[in-house]
């Protein structure tokens, strides 16, 4: 990976670009995950949100370049690190910010929770937490796609940790010789937990594991959402067009801890800062005001209509009901209910 | 009325549903490679001259993908059977049949279903500990999946039929025994027994047991080969004035228990045998059953006839030590009385 | 006599086998990052400061590897003492424990022996399906592991010391809101009970039961969380009359069954409470061998107070009821009488 | 892998060769092991030997070339296919065949079988039937040499079909990331089972997944015992310098069925045969002759003394005693014996 470069993709071809409506949307889930994930931890840390949070601050470029490209009925396989995948896809917040409050509004119920949310209808699976189990399930959803002879893809995120665990080798695996139109999305952020891929991995870039399996494999400055949506766009191109998977590696780093009250002290300040520069949110902000493709005023009232958004989903989620007692007996089976 | 083994009933019933509805598929190693075996047991054997490689599925040697591929796949809409050669590697997808085929239902509140079939041959056939294990016991334990141990070609039959049109996980246990495999894929010792199956098309519901033999002095649960020496038992019992009842309940899980707590409210004593080790088995569940829910009918203690604590032995003398057989249930009943 | 949490406790035991045993070594998932966790619950933090990076050896996020490498080490005659973050993705490593620790010795005729330690958390905390399972019952029935769950401080200790001298494979079970975990890894409604340790060097035998209350009236037994309201709940039994004697069996295999048919043939009354899921629970096999092996001296019948046969929700609201409590337990025994 | 040359290593220089005695005990090595399995086979399809057979016919140069390096306290882990390995590690065949006799005598004592022989006293572990899982463990036992500061090292044989297991991903992960001192070496023999490699992988040559993990990975011709002998030399004195593990990829062929009564019918007549004319033990001996290391005489004495080294086992094994009844119960865990 070439050092931070705060200028936005500047190889980047006009026809390579997306439309300014979608521009502008890229724009405002990017500041709504990032918004969502600053709000619902401050409510964690005045203890109106149990259980445990982890946040996706600093890889909004992410989820938000990859789901540009996505169409409601592809699906969106994720992790215990879930909200931004969620949001990108086009999760409603208040279904999300719900669930986070354990309220029977809540997209699961709140039977789920943070590591689990999910709404089909918009093609978001409940998210998995186990490490590198939701790969090979990536790659189930996409040999029905395939069977079923559509022309639906699968993107299944998860983080560097994840590409050392024996699911994701056998989903890789098995994509790759099926020809599965599935895209493998490793947020490369630098850690597992407190673990630096330094410890973990003995080569430079993840992406070099799809060799293995006949794959192609894309190394990505995922701090990038220009550089993110082109690479995945032509992955998720190829793939709908029977092309087979692709592994794209995005290099990309959480500007907060792994989980609750995480005091980050495994990790350098200066690292942090270093990164906190490239920062994906202001990057692309300054790239759209360069590039004159909007005013500050019009980002400004993205930014105002996220906040009303995330605020007013906030005040519904917090007054919704909580589950009834009776709800934990019932939904293990389906025609049990 | 056709006669036919249980490798050729489950091959039926395979066969039926495929034809009946498109989404429904085969998943697991060497099922369909030309020339090959037809799955360990030959049950899938010529099906994909029907129905092609697409749909009988071969995959790597990669139990990992095999479930998580079954689980994505059912997910979005089909309906796989998968298999494992010996349900001993269930342990190799341990983690994608407990925290994700049986939860997601769950933990989404509703959202999805996983209507996956999973078949597991078990029991021991002097292979050694690792070719040998019944591990029923592990996936009654798991909240979320079904659970069915066919003993006969009919019921084989009829219940993968119900399993493939459940909207739930349903995992079929299969004793290597009573496959009634011909050929190079016999197996020394093997019960084999032939049984009648209907012309038309029939399904046996999921959770109803049967009384394979009625009696009034005391009730013998078994299943799968325990079935059959639990019939022997009984005949040797009832020449010493013993009229004992064998309860075979077909499924496991979601179990039905009143046929078993009936059939001791009747007799007032209860022996359980299974093949699987004894602590923790099956068995220990059927015994707290009725401690607690017909306590006050029985006459005798509730004894469990088991492999005892150890691995699966290779040897055959071993082996035919470690399997129950008739006389130690006939001794279990004596000792009741 | 110094007083202190399960967490320090637990730490206090590998520091002093550490030191007194230079082929004992920890291996798991962020167990010695500087500046990092010290493992998901604080178990390890510091002793990397002693012992250095190679006797507390992180690892990628890689259950099966961490597993096998134990296996290995312990086969060459190492001491391992391994760990999960949450006893859930034990699952991830099932075919490690079950087909190859738990086997090995006895499959190789005794040539080898796998004195591994395996310590895993159990317990729901609101985190959802995938983070709150008790796995104990699927351990025991596993025939070559032995299996503790220690629930004070005093045991904790004693019981990690006596393990890691064991030649045999043992998993330790410890209960997540027992720990007392500090600071910003401390659970929201955790026990923490503190406890005595005594400041010279001892070891809780494995295979020791103990009565944590006298009483003559009912048996409870009970592990870990549920020892605590076990006790909670004799007291207000002992308000209406009841004198109940509560059983901690501290080792599950093997298990020391005598303790618990002593009580019963005093008491005549029994009822297991247990965090785990009914069908198929550890609870099970204890119902199952007084069924058997006490039948005569009970004057009613077995009760278990389980979790129902449902996932771990994720509400707080739903957990409370998932999770058995004092008046669960209390309602049981009173049903009794 | 260029096409099949039948002069053996042409570019091998003098210096790489082994000395003269290790040349005849390679050769002493391929001829037992090949007669060994020619041998148990008619044993077995005379009903003489129980169970189920994995021979090594084929690949002998495979297991001949890498042991040749190792020194007996060097450790070799096996599979479902251990024959090979065994001898070549040095056990003797009289236990052996005991084992696969089901007699006392037998390596395991009859418990482990065809499928987990083993004798730690040559350093031959228990073999492991599970595909793949022997790899992480190999990962640990090399661990413990490197942990001990000795200049042991682990080798481990697998097949085609166990890499696309992901304990197989996991152990070579954590041994590259480690340098442990552990050789992977693949012995692709076409198929897993009834399955191709061209249908398991989209890659030519599985050596190459070693890149994946910072590790070197060689291809060789695998019925070509010097230059397995060649590979396996250079791996394992750098394994023994500390330099870490490779992976060395064997082309090889079973020129026999998978298991038992296997008809072979997935795979051509011609493709047998092209692969007989590289039968690796002919070819070695021609080599032999033509480069004048011994005389026809020499090897045919060699063949000879081998013939009676196998028929004396065979006598010996055949008319040892079963193992006793009892001993089913003993020899779970170490101190309970
Ligand atoms: C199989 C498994 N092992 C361990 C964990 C505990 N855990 C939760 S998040 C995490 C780190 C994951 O790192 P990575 O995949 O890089 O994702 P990130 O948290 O960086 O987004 C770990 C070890 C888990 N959830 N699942
Ligand atoms: C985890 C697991 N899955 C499936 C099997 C069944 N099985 C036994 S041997 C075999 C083929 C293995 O192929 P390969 O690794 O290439 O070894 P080979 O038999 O060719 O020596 C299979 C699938 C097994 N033993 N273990
Ligand atoms: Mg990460
Ligand atoms: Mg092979």
């Amino acid at each position: 990976m070439t050092q931070a470069d705060t200028s936005l993709s500047p190889g980047t071809e006009a026809a390579e670009l997306p439309d300014p409506e979608r521009l502008l949307h890229m724009y405002r889930t990017m500041v709504l995950i990032r918004r969502h994930e600053e709000r619902v931890n401050e409510l964690y840390l005045q203890g109106k949100i149990p259980s445990t949070l982890h946040l996706y601050i600093g890889q909004e470029a992410v989820a938000t370049g990859v789901c540009a490209n996505l169409r409601p009925d592809d699906t969106v396989l994720s992790t215990h690190r879930p909200h931004g995948h969620a949001l990108a896809k086009g999760m409603e917040p208040r279904k999300l910010i719900a669930e986070l409050f354990a309220r029977a509004t809540g997209c699961c119920r709140a039977k789920g929770g943070s590591m689990h949310v999910g709404d089909v209808s918009v093609g978001m699976l409940p998210a998995i937490a186990i490490v590198g189990a939701n790969v090979p399930i990536a790659a189930g959803v996409a040999l029905a796609a395939k069977m079923q002879k559509t022309d639906r893809v699968a993107v299944c995120f998860f983080g560097d940790g994840a590409a050392n665990e024996g699911a994701w080798h056998e989903g890789l695996n098995v994509a790759a010789i099926w020809d599965l139109p599935v895209i493998f999305v490793c947020e490369n952020n630098l850690y597992a937990a407190s673990t630096p891929v330094s410890l973990a991995f003995k080569i430079e870039n993840i992406a070099d594991r799809a060799a293995g399996y006949g794959m192609p494999g894309v190394v990505v400055d995922g701090n990038d959402v220009l550089a993110v949506y082109r690479a995945s766009r032509q992955a998720i191109e190829r793939a709908r067009r029977g092309g087979g998977p692709t592994l794209i590696e995005c290099k990309t780093y959480r500007l907060c801890g792994h989980s609750r009250s995480d005091p980050r002290t495994y990790r350098s300040r200066e690292e942090e800062a270093e990164w906190q520069k490239r920062d994906p949110i202001p990057r692309f902000r300054q790239w759209l005001l360069a590039e004159q493709r909007f005013t500050a005023e019009q980002l400004d009232k993205v930014d105002q209509e996220v906040e009303e958004t995330i605020e007013e989903a906030i005040a519904i989620a917090s007054s919704s009901p909580e589950p009834q007692v009776a709800e934990l007996y019932t939904g293990v089976f389906k025609d049990l209910s | 009325m056709a006669r036919m083994s249980i490798a050729e009933a489950l091959r039926q019933a395979i066969r039926e549903e495929m034809r009946r509805d498109e989404r429904v598929f085969c998943i697991g190693e060497d099922i369909g490679i030309e020339g090959g075996f037809g799955g360990a047991f030959t049950v899938t054997l010529g099906l994909s001259d029907e129905f092609g490689h697409e749909r009988i599925l071969d995959t790597p040697v990669s139990e990992t993908a095999i479930a998580g591929v079954a689980i994505g796949a059912a997910l979005a809409g089909m309906r796989p059977i998968a298999d494992v050669q010996y349900g001993d590697f269930l342990f190799c997808m341990m983690d994608q049949l407990a925290n994700q085929a049986a939860k997601l239902r769950y933990m989404s509140g509703g959202q999805v279903s996983v209507p996956l079939v999973m078949r597991a041959p078990v029991g021991a056939t002097a292979r050694g500990a690792q070719h040998a294990q019944s591990l029923e016991a592990f996936f009654c334990h798991i909240p979320g999946l079904k659970v069915v141990a066919p003993a006969t070609a009919y019921d084989a039959k009829g219940l993968l039929k119900s399993a493939v049109r459940d909207d739930n996980p349903v995992i079929v246990f299969e004793h290597k025994l009573l496959y009634g495999s011909k050929g190079p894929r016999s197996e020394r010792g093997a019960l084999s027994p032939i049984g009648e199956v209907p012309e038309e098309e029939y399904l046996v519901p999921i959770g109803q047991g049967i009384v394979r033999r009625e009696g009034k002095d005391v009730t013998i649960v078994a299943k799968l080969l325990m079935m059959y020496r639990a019939l022997a038992a009984a005949d040797i019992l009832a020449e010493q004035g013993i009229e004992a009842e064998v309860i075979d309940p077909r499924t496991l899980v979601p179990l039905d228990k009143e046929l078993i707590l009936a059939s001791v409210r009747k007799t007032g004593r209860l022996v359980i045998a299974e093949e699987d080790n004894l602590t923790g088995g099956w068995a220990a569940e059927i015994a707290a059953i009725v401690a607690d829910e017909a306590f006050i009918w029985l006459d005798a203690p509730i004894k469990r006839v088991s492999a005892p604590d150890v691995p699966p032995p290779f040897a055959p003398l071993l082996e035919r030590e470690y399997v129950p057989n008739e006389e130690k249930i006939v001794a279990a009943v004596l000792s009741l009385f």
